[in-house]
């Protein structure tokens, strides 16, 4: 047994196993398929009980304060209190509200949060499934999602969840461009949809090559995940919790448990698109053993990254954040990928060496749109800050 | 052994008249307008069953391509049509087709 | 004539599309129509899978439900005050549509049952989506309707921002 | 190469055509602009004559008769079943108007930039028009002399007319307490109607010429023997077609180059800005007509000893010697040179009616240069003593008076006085053109107006070469040499009291020189005035060798000038005496109050030669009011007597008739059956108007149940062939 291989060989081992019980393939195959479901959810509800703590650890760092200390270890198990907490509380459902929706939000808030990681790859062949359309399909799954919060907001018969279920239909929809966008010029680059196929794809990570479209992405993911601070659709000091607020106990558990899962999932899918996934200065190949670890750390790197703008940043204005997305990401995601679409026809003689003189072109391409941008925001910024209306603002600020 | 392609266009032809029934019978704009979606869901049906049973052995994707282009009309479709119903609620209060008849004698 | 797990998928997602479809025409409160309209969606996705063109399958959910369906969904919250029961939700010829509705499913049936299909021998390609991706833009195949299309997105855009604008 | 350039000759039109376009459309906000647009339009009409004037002197001998000159076709417009073939053409003779023409007219643009006060404060609210407008002249004249074809010479012939009414009548909106004095906009009415009859005349000639030969090309109307069938072809009588059409003809140039009897409009065409009068009377409008005679030359010579000849030289003598005198008694500094235009016009006309092409021609171009320079000297004086004006207006001293209680009048010669010292340049420039114009040794005058008296002389002595007879020969001589005397004499006049003595006003004395763009124009035009002569002198004629062959038709040649010492030493005498005579009345005892001593001299002559003649008195008596009684008369005739009864009867039956229809037709029968319609109509849509409900989903269902029955009515009628159409779509 190849211990360097060791996943894909476990695999091939169980399925002789089960063949040595005298099972048809079928429903080996049926049995591993279900063995690899329930490995992949198991995995993404974990995601919970690792994350939790961390972000408030961190956070609390970031704040110059202890954060959980009570549950040990270092109050890492609070979120193993939390969800024992949640799962007594008392289920309560609006006298007037419609009750199947109420309760179908918060089981179809986490299918689709799970149905993600159907296609993330965590190593070489180490996959759930490698659709051919892959990033298609996180893209359309996120719709699901979108659904599912918008009949969590409708079903729950309160102001604030309703509100709430407008700004998601905004919101989301609003970033989903972006985003599509953004995964379009992925998808030029690598030239497959399959997920699996961009990781292979990745000479160099595609944020060094496009790292306007990485940026968005990560901007655009933040708000279909709903992170602080473009958490419009829950923000605590404008519509209490919103579509959550009439949800208690076990449901809000789900709603909670597939924040956390959607937020794994989308650090995975940063990491896979412009991190180069398991890749990791071809250590993948030495060791595939290995890879899941690597997507892991990546993606924690990115979860980091996800917590430091929350602690960073404060809470935008939503006609800001949804302007922010039609306004500036949709245009220069446009124009990003009329620059990908231009650079990968660049014509290079040598075959080999054609991802790293488009890369180079890319990059040196996306600096430039990159500068304008800035000078362009500069001066807008300047103009803004010239404006009558803002400086009597300021006035009696002082 | 495969589906037959006579189910694929049955189902259809029940989806479409599904849809044609919520034309007729609908007096909400919005739900006349999820009729149309319905019907246009059928023919896309038909078209891929179609692609499926008969183009893809000649190797051609006009099947698939209409397919395509439906959906984007019906996108534009819904565009249009969504902002319609918005003006119209806005200026009248209603969505109800038999009540916005202000061209009528 | 043998079952296969296909036909059993088949059924369970034509099935579902149905019932979806049925919703849509049938419930009284449109939030749950247009949810049906969804899980109609849904069902005919399934389809286009079964079919082997996932490639639409997922345009499918990502148009109709991620924007159309939530699109209608938004309306309907907006207008919602036209839920309440003194609103009469079906016309006078809702009989008239019935009858039409089941006769004209009942004529194609007939005729759909009646004529000897051919079947699917061939195998779909490996590079299907690549092999549409150019067709769209290959001046000898859909160039034309594909730009004529992308024309027709964008002036529905901004026709529906200045419909729906507020003066 | 000179082929290139000779296709470009349709370009020269339409530079100041483009100039006009644009200042008019698009650059009329900016006066600068405007300025610049007119001078490059003139500018490169300027490089470009020049170039073909240069072109055509060298290739002089393959332009000349009979191919003539090199024909630009521009297009054809068919006619029935021959093609009126429209062009333009380059010979020598249009070579030597494109030296003169775009020339002279850069130098009064220039001019008037500065004459209508450009930069100032007084600046003229029209500027930007005043541009347009001369750069529609300057396209008319252009166009005129590059045109081979008698259709586009009446259409910038016409064009002239057009802006000469417009320019004349600038300041349309002066007016003067005087109420005899005429005013721009009555000026240029009379200018414009006034050609018209010259014009009319001219279209007739025109129109007999197409109807005889079936062409208005001139190379295909001066084909030999185009001409010989003219010649010997008979309108009546012993009239030949040639004869009657040159007259007719004749008669345009008449109007156009103010020649008694239309004569009239010149001196009121005063009353534009100076500028246009240098254009006018200088470089186009009036040399348009003494061109056109050039032009048409063989047709006037076609006919041996015609009567044509003698029409012509008799005019042209007679309004020399006519125009000379009323000069002598005018005091508007303006209307003294526009007689004398009309009297060296004479000159010019007389001079082909006695075949003396070269010399007319020759001629032409001189005086364009010095009648130009005098005008804009003319124009710088004005506007010094205008602006003189101003200037004491602003500061007004107590012993100035008379200016106060009658109008200012700055074109008044009793008004200046001792101009010289004040406006040094103009005054020099225009003591130049005065030598010039009145025939004095070396200067450009002396040359043509001798070549022209010596060729007088030569038909006197020698006979003529077309026919003309001895005696008219003398008669012409002799009044063009009196004419020549009161050239002189009145341009000596002019010159003593504008700008010798001391100034008679307060406005003279205060007169300013004028700015640079005023008197460059007039130095460089002096510098031409001087020296264009010597390229004509009877040794070495360069305008013999350019022009000379062109009126060689029907084997005729025309005679070399020769020098004649009789002739040329009694018209300098002649010029010497009237320069001595205006010395002894104006010169040796300055003026000093504003009172011509001629007048008491020569009692009622005097007035008579005021008043000109008493032509527009004339012609007022004889044209102008049985016109208009004959006007009236129509009127009276028409309205009440015939016209108005018989409307009035056409009326009252058309009512009786209309009554009686109304009665008998329209109520039972029309209005029934429109009644009937409408009701019918009305129950039917009542009727139909059940369908109509408006309703989209009612229409879908209508159509949903058809498209039901046409399926099923289609399933039963092929239900015999059910199997067919299975195979059909399965197959």
């Amino acid at each position: 047994m190849d211990i360097l291989n060791f996943w894909v060989e476990l695999g091939r081992v169980v399925g002789e196993w089960m063949a040595s019980w005298g099972l048809p393939p079928w429903a080996v195959n049926l049995i591993a398929d279900f063995i690899g479901v329930l490995i992949l959810v198991v995995f993404g509800v974990m995601a919970v009980i690792i994350f939790t703590p961390m972000e408030r650890k961190v956070i609390a760092r970031m704040q110059d304060r202890p954060g959980p200390n009570r549950v040990w270890p270092y109050g890492l198990l609070q979120a193993l209190a939390d969800a024992i907490k949640m799962l007594t509380k008392e289920d309560i459902i609006p006298s007037k509200a419609d009750r199947a929706l109420h309760m179908l939000a918060p089981i179809l808030v986490v299918i689709p949060a799970l149905l993600i990681y159907a296609v993330l790859p965590w190593g070489p062949r180490l996959i759930g499934q490698d659709l051919n359309v892959g990033v298609l399909y996180v893209v359309a799954i996120g719709a699901i999602h979108i659904l599912a919060v918008v009949i969590a907001g409708w079903g729950s018969d309160n102001k604030y969840a309703l509100l709430s279920a407008f700004r998601t239909v905004n919101q989301l929809l609003a970033y989903e461009v972006p985003m599509v966008l953004s995964i379009l010029a992925v998808v030029l680059l690598a030239r497959t949809m399959s997920t699996q196929g961009i990781v292979e794809a990745q000479s160099v990570p595609y944020l060094i090559v496009t790292p306007i479209a990485g940026l968005i992405y990560l901007v655009c993911a933040m708000a279909e995940a709903n992170r602080s601070p473009v958490d419009l659709l829950e923000a605590d000091s404008e519509m209490v919790a919103g579509y959550m607020v009439e949800y208690s106990g076990m449901k809000f558990a789900m709603f909670f448990i597939a924040e956390y899962v959607n937020m794994f999932a989308v650090a995975i899918l940063v990491s896979t698109l412009f991190l180069g996934g398991w890749k990791f200065f071809g250590l993948e190949d030495v060791a595939p053993v290995l890879a899941p670890l690597i997507v892991f750390g990546k993606s924690v790197l990115v979860i980091f990254c996800m917590l430091w703008f929350r602690a960073t940043f404060p809470r935008l204005r939503f006609d800001h954040l949804v302007g922010f997305s039609w306004k500036f990401l949709v245009p220069l995601s446009l124009i990003n990928l009329l620059l990908v679409a231009l650079v990968v026809k660049i014509p290079v003689a040598d075959s080999r060496l054609a991802p790293w003189v488009q890369g180079g072109a890319m990059l040196l391409a996306s600096l430039v749109v990159m500068a304008a941008t800035a000078l362009l925001l500069n001066r807008a910024a300047r103009r803004l800050k010239d404006a009558p209306a803002l400086k009597r603002i300021v006035a009696v600020e002082r | 052994m495969q589906v037959p392609l006579s189910w694929y266009l049955i189902v259809a032809a029940a989806l479409f008249c599904i849809g044609l029934y919520g034309v007729l019978s609908r007096r909400n704009a919005i739900a006349i307008l999820m009729g149309v979606e319905l019907m246009l869901n059928a023919v896309n049906v038909n078209l891929l069953a179609f692609w499926r049973y008969g183009e893809v052995a000649r190797g051609t994707l006009a099947g698939q391509v209409f397919a395509i282009i439906v959906i984007t009309v019906a996108a534009a479709e819904a565009a249009v049509g969504l902002a319609l119903v918005i003006a119209v609620y806005r200026a009248r209060r209603t969505v109800d087709v038999e009540e916005v008849e202000l061209m009528k004698l | 004539m043998t079952l296969s797990v296909s036909h059993v998928i088949f059924v369970v997602l034509s099935a579902t599309a149905l019932v979806g479809a049925l919703g849509v025409v049938l419930s009284r409160n449109l939030f749950r129509a247009a949810l049906f309209l969804v899980l109609s969606f849904v069902g005919v996705a399934g389809l286009y899978i079964l079919l082997e063109v996932e490639i639409l399958a997922m345009i499918q959910l990502l148009i109709y439900v991620g924007a159309i369906a939530i699109l209608i969904i938004f309306v309907i919250m907006v207008s919602r005050q036209l839920m309440s029961p003194q609103y009469r939700a079906w016309n006078q010829q809702r009989p008239g549509g019935a009858v039409v509705a089941v006769v004209l499913f009942a004529v194609l049936a007939f005729v759909l049952l009646s004529v000897t299909w051919p079947t699917a021998e061939a195998a779909v390609p490996q590079d299907a989506i690549a092999r549409l991706g150019r067709a769209l833009v290959a001046p000898d195949q859909f160039v034309l309707p594909f730009e004529v299309a992308s024309v027709l997105l964008l002036v529905a855009l901004v026709g529906a921002v200045v419909i729906a604008r507020e003066k | 190469m000179t082929e290139f350039f000779f296709n470009l000759t349709w370009l020269i039109p339409l530079f100041p055509l483009a100039a006009f376009a644009l200042i008019v459309l698009w650059t009329n906000r900016n006066r600068l602009l405007s300025t610049w647009v007119a001078w490059i339009g003139i500018g490169l009409a300027w490089i470009l004559g020049w170039t073909l004037f240069f072109l055509s002197g060298r290739e002089a001998h393959s332009l000349t008769p009979p191919g003539g000159g090199h024909p630009v076709p521009l297009f054809s417009i068919p006619t029935g079943t021959t093609l009126l073939r429209l062009g333009f053409q380059v010979d020598t003779l249009t070579g030597l108007m494109l030296f003169m023409v775009p020339f002279v007219c850069l130098m009064i643009f220039i001019y008037s930039k500065g004459y209508m006060n450009y930069g100032r404060e007084d600046v003229d609210p029209r500027y930007s028009r005043f541009f347009a407008y001369i750069s529609l002249f300057a396209c008319g004249m252009l166009g005129l002399v590059v045109s081979d074809n008698f259709v586009t010479l009446l259409i910038f012939w016409e064009v002239m007319g057009l802006c000469s009414y417009l320019l004349i009548g600038f300041w349309f909106d002066k007016s003067y307490k005087d109420p005899k004095r005429i005013t721009p906009k009555q000026a240029g009415l009379k200018a414009f109607l006034t050609t018209r009859i010259g014009d009319a005349l001219m279209l007739a000639g025109m129109l007999l010429l197409y109807s005889q030969t079936g062409t208005l090309t001139f190379r295909e109307i001066f084909r030999e023997e185009t001409l010989h069938t003219l010649a010997t072809s008979y309108a009546w009588g012993q009239v030949p077609w040639a004869t009657l059409c040159a007259i007719l003809i004749f008669g345009g140039a008449v109007g156009k180059s103010a020649q008694f009897p239309l004569h009239v409009w010149l001196p009121d065409a005063m009353e534009g800005p100076t500028p246009v009068s240098a254009l006018i009377h200088a470089a186009t409008m009036v040399s348009a007509g003494v061109y056109l005679v050039a032009r048409t030359f063989p047709l006037f010579v076609a006919v041996e000893g015609g009567t044509q000849l003698a029409v012509v030289a008799f005019i042209g003598a007679f309004t020399a010697f006519l125009a000379s005198t009323i000069a002598v008694a005018q005091n508007d500094i303006k209307r003294v040179l526009a007689y004398s235009t009309i009297s060296q016009l004479g000159y010019m006309i007389a001079a082909l009616g006695l075949g003396a092409y070269v010399a007319a021609v020759f001629h032409l171009i001189t005086h364009a240069f010095f009648k130009a320079l005098l005008f804009l000297g003319s124009g710088s004086v004005i506007h010094g003593v205008e602006h003189g004006h101003h200037h004491t207006h602003h500061h007004p001293s107590e012993g100035e008076g008379h200016g106060d209680e009658r109008e200012f009048d700055a074109n008044d010669m009793m008004n200046m006085g001792g101009l010289l010292r004040r406006m040094p340049t103009t005054g020099w420039t225009f003591i130049i053109g005065a030598l010039a114009l009145t025939g004095i040794f070396p200067w450009a005058g002396f040359w043509s107006k001798d070549e022209i008296l010596a060729d007088a002389w030569r038909v006197f002595t020698h006979g003529g070469e077309f026919g003309v007879s001895m005696g008219w020969g003398f008669f012409v001589w002799l009044l063009l040499t009196a004419a020549a005397l009161l050239t002189a004499f009145y341009t000596g006049r002019q010159i003593f009291l504008t700008f010798a003595g001391r100034p008679r006003t307060e406005a003279a004395a205060h007169a300013p020189e004028s700015v640079p763009s005023m008197t460059w124009p007039l130095v460089i035009l002096a510098a031409f005035a001087t020296v264009l002569g010597l390229f004509g002198t009877p040794w070495a004629n360069r305008f013999y060798a350019l022009i000379g062959h062109q009126a060689e038709v029907m084997g005729r040649e025309i005679a070399h000038g020769e020098f004649n010492p009789t002739v040329a030493g009694i018209s300098t005498l002649v010029a010497l005496s009237g320069w001595l005579i205006a010395w002894l009345i104006y010169g040796r005892k300055p003026l000093l109050v504003p009172v011509d001593p001629l007048e008491k001299a020569l009692g009622p002559l005097y007035r008579w030669l005021k008043n000109k003649w008493y032509f527009d008195e004339l012609y007022m008596a004889l044209i102008i009011r049985p016109a208009i009684a004959l006007a009236r008369a129509c009127y009276t005739f028409d309205d009440k007597i015939v016209i108005d009864p018989i409307v009035d009867a056409v009326g009252r039956f058309g009512r009786w008739l209309s009554e009686w229809l109304k009665k008998a037709v329209d109520n039972p029968v029309v209005d029934g059956a429109v009644n009937g319609v409408g009701q019918v109509t009305a129950w039917l849509g009542e009727f139909m108007r059940a369908t109509q409900t408006g309703q989209v989903q009612n229409y879908l269902l209508v159509a949903a149940v058809t498209v039901l029955l046409l399926l099923a009515m289609f399933l039963i009628r092929t239900w015999g062939t059910w199997s067919v159409w299975l195979a059909f779509l399965t197959g």
